[in-house]
């Protein structure tokens, strides 16, 4: 890619950062953004939907099914040791990768949705009518709709904190909806329809003030910046693997020992029980009580390598790579007639939603598509918030390790064909 | 083929940006939403039928992207005069049509302009764009109030 | 494998069937079972714990990784509508595999427990104090300990009609068993633990007939028989990906649409939605309602490809080719002094439990691992059935396409190691 | 190194086949079950202590595996005249040694015939085995009556 490296060192703005940028190689490690992988050339500005693999991931994936494709847990000859020993070398390297005390604080689920369902299944199933739970304007689906159907289940109240009209949640308004009766607090770190980044560990103290239990939907933020659970002092957090460039169909729920323990078990099954009589049974030490039946093991190793593989790129630089990356993306898209941004979050992650004047979403995305640039279109599974701008839909388009200003250009210079085909 | 070949050719352009039929329509015998959440669009029509149930006159108003926009424009351009028996036959010629189905050379005459759909198969999350004032005239025929692009419009709600 | 191909011609009783048997061939799409793959070469007899992944399915998943690593539904570029329809048309193929009348009728779940889970919530928290649920004394935890978790939050009676001396489910005492307020019957198709298929057909018409609803647990069936749920008429139906050759992190549960239709959503989040507001959510369409979030999509690509894999080896063959190992290995283990087979049901598929006189199984499972046998010693998830024949362990043999004589042979001889140590 | 080298060794084999200290112990000041319903394995550990909290003798009973038998016999052989600080201390040794730590030499030699069992870390499957009747020595002298192989015994039942 040198016209692609040309273009990224050029348009940096002083030399001195260029020393925490990530190196072009990255690129090499993606089949899709290879020379020839993909025709057009991929411009895959969708990363906050699922990011893509690198190597390394498909390479353990592979290595597990090929070598050593037994179930864990109990299995006596050596492949299944094997493999009992890599999924759970991968829940060791996941309470690293979010700082969690134990390693049975982290709960294999089969995504972020998934995790949060059980904590309002697990933990939301013991709260009683009038109790109050409470959520952002900006949150996610999955994080509201698993709270109205503990809604029909408990008869729990659902406040909701709104966003003011730049898109973030002001603390005061935050802070002035806790009560003595708020149970939970659920809220996204970083909102993945508009950017934003919450004041997580103010929210949480604030919460902890009232007597609340936190969970932070942490699906956008694992793969923007370092997460900490104990800074954060969350009680619970969710995440997918597959935002996190690992596989599909693996999340993580983690979650205090001691919620975990009082906690009554949300599924039954294999591996959750010490032992089943027909009428009795006794549970299994965590963090099996929370993973019945056979887990998703080769999902859970590519996991492990997916947060290593993080790591060692480093929150700095990425961090780093990605400030440049939306400056200029946001500089260009002022710059460009007909573009509303929507939301002007005091703190923005590698997220930017906008529309154009007289063309529907749909309509850019599709003819985008045709030239290799991947953005998404629509509500983003945030219908809430759309609703709060007064509009059906955006344009989205979020950056990665992996892109680079090159790809800011050709969104740039597609937006611009767009509205020449439309307008 | 490109999109601009396949979807966004002057004919669909022509029609998203001055959609006919667009409007109110006063005397109006049946009319119906459609709508579909997914994407935010969101359309009123309004049908008059004679007494034997021949659309007289048609309407739409509402938003939506160009797809969805120029189907309809172009869509009630073909269908006054027709009979319900006959909106239900060419809805399901252009059903077929913009499925990827090939539909037999009469039958894609009879569709005339909106042929100029047909190339939206290969844009499979589109289709329903296509399709969904469709629905909402099928649902005025039918007496009911709404329709969505979704085959099933689940009813449960909390 | 020369050698493995010459013991398993010169085995067979007579040459007419042999063109029923299954190609030796086979063993090559499977690396840990190929020359060199493994050392000691791998005799792998436990399949019913988890099968091998044939190159094949390994491929579709890098496949999808590499080249079309979107999410799916409603992405607007070519990456993501191909990815979406990979992921719809394996449904498809599934609900060919098992016969469904649509494909709105296969949720992808992301295993045989979580399937089992979703019916015990979404349909059996719709029972009420008193309704019974009836299960099988053959049960594995994972269609025993929902239904107990069950039992605590509405208060169900739980029954379960015992197996007989041979380790059969008599359809006299299933019938006995079953009454005017049996709301849902429960039970496998085929025993982990012992191997026994039960009458699934015969069962499922005398719930009927009472006007309870059916859960068939096929974890076992699908990879050794046809499963043809019109042909069983049954109304629920579970299993997982990765003992049919597939991924890890993937299930299905099929259930009548009209079930579905009628069930309240499990989970929240996005994709099972249409429409949300704080105030009002309606669900989103069959299959959708049941799939929130981001679903196991390579895993779900996968499965497609192990279904129409199995599929193509074709069951005819594959009962044929097990049929043949099983008698064997059941001679042969009979004839070994000091081998009490556990369990003499009727109709057995490829699976035999055992154990050896003044041995336990576990140092079984250890030594024979070491010569590269693979077995597995335990209570297979299934402690009320060992509980019935007074044990708490057995060793279990299970084979699968892949095996050959060879395999049969390296067990007995593994076994009579055993013995010479431990004597 | 194989099997027999790490794991089943004459004289392992020798304490399964034969265990010392197997059977009752009527005049037991202390006693507790040690069982790991995923194995099957099931014990009873019996104790005499006297006034000075030292174990002037031990037995056990029950059935499992011959690591968790052998385990058991070479244990209890050397454990009685030991205190109870002077056990727990040996249990940390032992603990460590067949979780493929090294201790150091004297914690080693501490262990005597028990190190037979150092190469059971090889074998993870196993450990729990190895250490199920020392979880039920610590509970009896803790004063509970039951101990399990799991590291935490979950208490909910249903
Ligand atoms: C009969 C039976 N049912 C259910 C299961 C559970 O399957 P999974 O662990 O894949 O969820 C198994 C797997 O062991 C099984 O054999
Ligand atoms: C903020 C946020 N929360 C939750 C989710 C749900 O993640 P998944 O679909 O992987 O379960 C997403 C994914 O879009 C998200 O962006």
């Amino acid at each position: 890619m040198p016209c692609w490296t040309a273009v990224f060192l050029l348009a940096m703005t002083n030399n001195s950062t260029s020393d925490v940028l990530l190196p072009a190689t990255i690129r090499e490690q993606f089949a899709c953004l290879r020379e020839g992988g993909s025709q057009p050339p991929l411009v895959y500005l969708d990363s906050a939907s699922t990011a893509l693999k690198p190597d390394g991931v498909i390479a353990a994936l592979t290595d597990y099914y090929r070598n050593m494709p037994a179930n864990i847990h109990r299995g006596l000859y050596p492949m299944s040791e094997a493999a009992t020993a890599a999924f759970e070398a991968a829940r060791a390297t996941v309470q690293k990768f979010i700082n969690a005390r134990e390693s049975r604080e982290i709960i294999f689920t089969s995504g972020a949705t998934d995790a949060i369902n059980l904590v309002a299944r697990g933990f939301g199933d013991g709260l009683r009518a009038g109790d109050e739970v409470l959520i952002t304007g900006l949150e996610h689906h999955a994080n509201i709709v698993p709270w109205q159907l503990l809604r029909e289940r408990r008869g729990i109240v659902l406040r909701v904190v709104a966003m003011d009209a730049q898109g973030d949640v002001p603390l005061d308004a935050f802070r002035a909806a806790l009560n003595g009766r708020t149970r939970l607090v659920a809220f996204t770190a970083i909102s993945n329809a508009l950017g934003t980044e919450l004041p997580v560990a103010e929210m949480i103290e604030s919460a902890h003030a009232v007597g609340a239990t936190t969970v932070v939907d942490a699906a956008q933020a694992v793969a923007c910046r370092r997460v900490d659970v104990q800074k954060w002092n969350c009680d619970f957090l969710a995440f997918s693997g597959h935002k996190l460039f690992g596989p599909t169909g693996i999340g993580v729920l983690y979650a205090r020992e001691a919620l975990l323990q009082a906690m009554p078990p949300v599924k039954g099954g294999g591996d959750m029980i010490l032992s089943v009589t027909f009428e009795r049974t006794t549970y299994n030490e965590l963090p099996h009580k929370f993973e019945a039946g056979t887990p998703p093991i080769a999902q859970a190793i590519g996991l492990g390598v997916a947060t290593e593989w993080v790591t060692a790129l480093g929150f700095d630089q990425i961090e780093a790579h990605e400030r440049v990356l939306v400056d200029a993306a946001l500089k260009q898209l002022e710059a460009l007639p007909g573009v509303q941004i929507i939301g002007r979050p005091g703190k923005r992650r590698s997220i930017i939603s906008f529309t154009l004047d007289g063309i529907h979403p749909h309509d850019v995305g599709t003819i985008l598509g045709e030239d290799g640039v991947a953005i998404r279109a629509g509500h983003h599974c945030a219908q809430p918030a759309m609703e709060h701008f007064g509009i059906p839909a955006t344009i989205r388009a979020s950056f990665s390790v992996y892109n680079t200003l090159a790809d800011v250009k050709a969104l740039i210079v597609g937006l611009r064909r767009v509205q020449e085909i439309m307008l | 083929m490109s999109v601009t070949d396949e979807i966004y050719q002057d004919l669909i352009l022509h029609h998203s940006r001055r959609p006919r039929h667009y409007g109110p329509l006063p005397d109006a015998t049946h009319a119906a939403a459609g709508d579909n959440p997914l994407c935010g669009d969101r359309y009123e029509v309004r049908l008059r039928l004679d007494e034997k149930s021949i659309i007289r006159d048609a309407a739409f108003e509402g938003s939506g992207c160009a797809i969805s926009k120029a189907s309809a424009s172009l869509m009630l351009d073909t269908v006054i005069g027709l009979s319900r028996d006959e909106f239900e036959e060419l809805f399901r010629t252009f059903h077929a049509l913009v499925s990827g189905e090939t539909p037999s050379p009469e039958a894609v005459a009879q569709l005339g302009k909106l042929a100029a759909l047909s190339g939206i198969w290969k844009y499979p999350a589109r289709v329903k764009c296509a399709i969904l004032c469709w629905h909402a005239v099928h649902s005025a025929l039918a007496g009911q109030a709404h329709a969505s692009s979704e085959e099933e419009f689940a009813s449960n709600s909390l």
